[in-house]
């Protein structure tokens, strides 16, 4: 079983500096608040449209993962690089980018963020430093070390932060992106969303080690194991080899373990998915519910009060709607697109 | 006989040959709780074995359990998993026998979905088949129909060399008659799915009955389309192409893949050279063009080769290359910039 | 001007674009103590980057750099370890542009060694830029002389997609004049190396050599050959191509890579749809077979075109085909089961 | 630089276990001494054959390796699975395939244990368990994996040894393949032979470890270090991971430091190599060649005495001269061959 993580998790982390970007200031808080709450609130809203027959091909949503997509992202700035994988819409929100320009993505239609070429699955916003998602499992993080060898060629102190899945870190690419940013010293947080399984297949049946972030060890970098339903002690877990990659120290391995409460995808019609995890093991991780959590403990911690909560939610779920009536509202890509972009 | 479909007719015969041959096991990721759920109290995890994402691994696992005496399957999921291991595919399955002066035997068969116009967009929807015949050493099959889902698959399994099989996925779910009992179809023998005298069209997969439904149409126009199913793209069966072009005369290709160094320019190529004196029409390439599989459906619809574009195409070439038509008249041939389906442009850039 | 060989105009094309725009830099395995040891001085080694044998990693590390505004070059060594990385050039490199709907741009230039006729045996062999055509978002350029090695190398630098560039490892020491200035030679333009009436040859890399010195032979026993080096395989100019054979009505197409679904295949699909009405003879592949290659010299000396081959095969056609052959003769034809590259063999299996 | 390795690293293997066959017999002795020596042998006489043109192609030699090529094969049993890499030659005569049909191969005859096809990098002898060389780095090692697993399903107890240099241990094919069998608790032996050298490029420039077996532990598998001058260190460290192996234990990763005297690869012509080690690396290393090392201790533990040693010396190049002989006179292959054995 996917046990969820214990508070040592993120100490692990939060131990290793005591930087100032550290402590997120009032309204990055309220930030974060805000991109977790759009990532599920816009996945809640596709996952209905494509139920509903609205939205072309499936859809990988991410919901129960928010704290771990959005801490990340948050350690960034807004100059720095990402690159994801297929479970995509929250990495490019939590890198900053409009929801009306990927929702008309998801739709396929002309103003999408990729014309309606990429799709669900293929979202990527350059102008915010999102490098694009990817359909093919480990693709993008040889992609990613590219980014970070980048920055370093045109001196620049970027930072490239690289979704993985726990699937992904059986396959080639793993291996030779962190050896490659290792021994060349890169600008990279390979950041492993381990959410327990890879498709069906639990990670103690695909995966040598009880934690990818052990693998830091054969490539000499850092490794470290946060508690992915606690979007802080994620941001400063991150945060943390954010720093020491944008100070030159090089690549570090860090692993956020989270669940995915949505089946692998969804599409129309009913999922049917074969029984490979139980129902006490989904009701362990919603108790600890990524939103709820940091909701309470911006109320607790006197942060942010329950009226400022309830306005971010609403203006929220407002911004999705919009996203959704600009997306349909928005014209099919023109018959010639097929034949752009195929080359400058 | 068992009226089943494409997808249970291929498992049919992978069940079957599993029963018959020990030697026999399967493996990639998930199918143990998805598409062999059903037989895991059968055959067991041994035999049934899921595998991490580790293309390389696994299909070099299999290609070196082949190697000392197994039959692996290689469930490999989408077509496009298959350049995360082509390493192990070109240099390592194709080339062992040849390499090591006919020691090694790697009778191994990988099996791939060929996923399009599902919205998946270009990480999804390759169909490769061409891309691979490229390849001396590997053979491909792509089975138009359940019945030659498993009669392939069954010759594949047992003919001692590595198989790519391309499950063309717009018809997995498609039904037909299926014998319950053994038999195989040879690989490299195409089959005529129906007789024609003025044309042939030769095709495969999911456009097989495209080009029947079109060549139905024709027929209404007073035109007779033979359509012959290649069923095998390496093997290539081309006397039965060259003689049927030889009656017929003129040639269309139709494929779903992109039209660059395809399929559909080998059967060209190969009418060209050798049935050329049997030619009274150019040859027609419907093809997909060359561009990555968009996701937006508006676009992806536009890309394939459907009854009704087959249809057009096909009676405009004969319109003007028919049993009356000057040779000498150059007026088939627009200079369209594109090459979309219809078999209407050229594709000049 | 100067004489220099190939490998040198090649490398002066790279070295002036590194000089001329900081974000070009180049990575491969051991390329500072081998192929670039002379100016790592000027250059250092971070824009000479010696990389691990880790194929996936640093092409895609070339593609994200290449993505976030650098222009990389990768030294693939031969062009057998293509298949490694083959996921990054086919999902990442080809489609990332047209995916991401025109916000990327992969300006990244592939080079690879094509090495054959050297006894390197199947692993070492390969000449796959005919497999990679079947790949829609890859430029591929194939130059024949040192000239073109500048030129087309400089355009493939500029051209903001990625472009693969085969290079014939036969050719590498060959030596011509080579301006010394700054020139370029566009993607997509073939050469008519030398005019003639009667037949054209189309051809590229070694084998354009090869052509011209069996063009001269052919002229010999009064045959006039138009030889044309395509020079890109991606952008292909079909427009000369078919211009050229709607002049001389015969096309020969020679290539040392195999026949199936290759570049010959290509070129007579589009002259057999496009210039059939000018087509006086059957249009004839000369190409290697479709084997790996084998280590023997002995054997492997029988794959490739060569001048004899090309001038046998082209001899033999014009005699049946010539100006006064009879359409209707079905002598052409020998069904040999192998297809050799004297061109006169059919390729039934 | 390079170093040639302390003897505490063979100690580490030793100590292991302690079972029967880590003590070889007399019989075994000889017989490492005697495959020793035709490795050496055979390959200086393949270097000279191609310094004079004989041989087309080129040739990796392994000279300088020989106690951690024979040392490990003898370690296997007959119908244990061997699969090697492009310094292929000592590998094959480690498994005790004889000499004159290799020897044919290099010369691209028709007697050849490949039937000329393969040539230098790619000899396989099927009947020896030599599953095959190859020009690919890494590329056999998930072939390796798939042997180990074969064994399994045929409920067999043989074991596969994965011969591969420390440049492939950067490579994809590594990470899957070490995952793989880990997983799968295969019986695979992971030999990497590292000479210190990936062509001309120096392990600690491309590895982000210090020693390869080091990513032992990214697998959860055994990982030993030997000393691969040493033949018996060699052969107790390899035999203790392939008893390990036989029994269920799994994979493991050893890894032998050696070292190659001559240049990557030589060929006909100068070889002209740029400088990428020194003369004392090299002095040094030659200071503990391996046949010598052997010899000495065969001698001075009396379990071999001078005049066996020159008896088997001679014996080994008599071999060679047949070898080369029966080469010379064997014919090419018949034009047919070339269409022969793509399909069975
Ligand atoms: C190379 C490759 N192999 C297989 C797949 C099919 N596939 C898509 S997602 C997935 C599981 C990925 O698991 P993980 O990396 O843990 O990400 P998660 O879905 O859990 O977010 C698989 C097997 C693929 N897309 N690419
Ligand atoms: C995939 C691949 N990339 C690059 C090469 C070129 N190459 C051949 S041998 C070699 C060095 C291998 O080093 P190592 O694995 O340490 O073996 P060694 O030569 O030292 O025995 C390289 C880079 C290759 N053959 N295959
Ligand atoms: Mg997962
Ligand atoms: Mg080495």
């Amino acid at each position: 079983m996917h046990a969820p993580p214990r508070r040592e998790f993120a100490d692990m982390a939060t131990r290793v500096t005591g930087a100032e970007e550290m402590i997120p200031s009032r309204a990055k808080l309220c930030e974060m608040f805000r991109r977790m709450l759009r990532v599920r609130a816009f996945e809640e809203s596709a996952s209905k449209l494509i139920a509903e027959a609205k939205l072309p091909g499936v859809l990988h949503n991410c919901i129960g993962q928010e704290a771990t997509v959005v801490g990340a992202c948050m350690a960034l700035r807004d100059d720095d690089y990402m690159t994801g994988n297929h479970r995509s819409h929250g990495h490019p929100i939590a890198k900053g980018v409009s929801l009306a320009p990927l929702m008309a993505e998801l739709f396929g239609k002309s103003t999408g963020v990729c014309r309606g070429k990429g799709g669900s699955m293929h979202l990527a916003a350059f102008a915010a430093g999102s490098l694009g998602e990817s359909g093919i499992v480990g693709s993008l993080m040889p992609v990613a070390v590219g980014a970070g060898l980048s920055a370093r060629l045109r001196d620049t102190d970027q930072v490239c932060l690289c979704f993985f899945g726990d699937g992904a870190a059986n396959c080639g690419p793993f291996h030779e992106s962190l050896n490659l940013a290792a021994i060349w010293k890169l600008p990279v947080v390979f950041l492993c969303e381990n959410n327990g399984y890879a498709l069906y297949t639990p990670q103690a049946q695909s995966t040598s080690v009880a934690h990818i972030a052990q693998r830091a060890s054969a490539y000499g970098i850092p490794g470290a194991i946060l508690d992915g339903q606690d979007v802080l002690a994620v941001y400063s877990g991150v945060m943390a080899a954010v720093l020491r990659a944008r100070e030159g120290g090089g690549p570090s391995l860090v692993e956020s373990k989270t669940y995915r409460y949505c089946e692998h995808y969804e599409a129309g019609g009913p999922a049917n998915p074969p029984i490979y995890r139980s129902e006490h093991e989904i009701a362990a991780w919603r108790a600890r519910d990524p939103i709820r959590l940091f909701a309470a403990h911006l109320q607790s911690s006197a942060a942010i009060g329950e009226r400022e909560i309830e306005a971010i939610t609403s203006e929220v779920l407002a911004e999705v709607d919009e996203a959704v009536a600009f997306a349909e509202q928005s014209a099919a890509p023109n018959p010639s697109a097929l034949f752009e972009d195929v080359f400058t | 006989m068992s009226y089943i479909t494409y997808q249970q007719a291929a498992k049919q015969a992978i069940i079957e040959e599993m029963r018959s041959d020990h030697r026999v096991f399967v493996m990639g990721e998930d199918i143990q709780v998805y598409a062999y759920a059903d037989v895991m109290e059968e055959f067991g995890p041994e035999r049934i074995r899921n595998t991490p994402i580790s293309e390389i691994g696994f299909f070099g696992a299999g290609i070196g359990a082949a190697l000392t005496g197994m039959r692996p399957i290689i469930e490999g999921g989408f077509s496009t998993f298959l350049y995360s291991a082509m390493d192990q595919v070109v240099n390592q399955a194709a080339k062992s026998r040849y390499m090591f002066g006919g020691q090694a035997s790697v009778q191994l068969v990988i099996r791939l979905n060929v996923s399009y116009a599902t919205s998946s967009a270009a990480h999804h929807s390759d169909r490769p088949w061409g891309l691979f015949a490229q390849v001396p050493g590997l053979k491909i099959i792509v089975p138009s129909t359940p019945y030659d889902a498993k009669g392939l698959l069954k010759s594949a399994m047992r003919d001692g060399n590595p198989v790519l099989c391309f499950d063309d996925s717009t018809l997995l779910s498609s039904s037909g008659e299926v014998p319950d009992r053994d038999y195989t179809i040879p690989l490299g023998a195409a089959e005529i799915k129906r007789a024609g005298t003025d044309l042939t069209i030769v095709t495969l997969a999911a456009t097989v009955g495209h080009s029947l439904t079109a060549a139905q149409m024709l027929a209404g126009d007073g035109i007779s389309v033979e359509v012959l199913d290649v069923r095998t793209v390496v093997p290539l069966d081309r006397r039965t192409i060259l003689d049927s072009v030889t009656r017929t005369g003129r040639l269309v290709v139709v494929d779903v893949a992109p039209r660059m160094c395809g399929f559909a320019s080998e059967v060209a190529a190969t009418v060209a050279e050798e049935a050329f004196q049997h030619l009274k029409a150019p040859i027609l390439r419907i093809t997909a063009p060359d561009v990555p599989v968009p996701f937006s459906p508006d676009l992806e619809r536009l890309m394939y080769p459907t009854p009704e574009r087959i249809h057009a195409a096909v009676r405009k070439l004969y319109m003007k290359w028919g049993r009356s038509a000057r040779r000498d008249l150059d007026l088939y041939h627009d200079s369209g910039e594109r090459q979309l389906p219809d078999g209407n442009a050229s594709s000049l850039p």
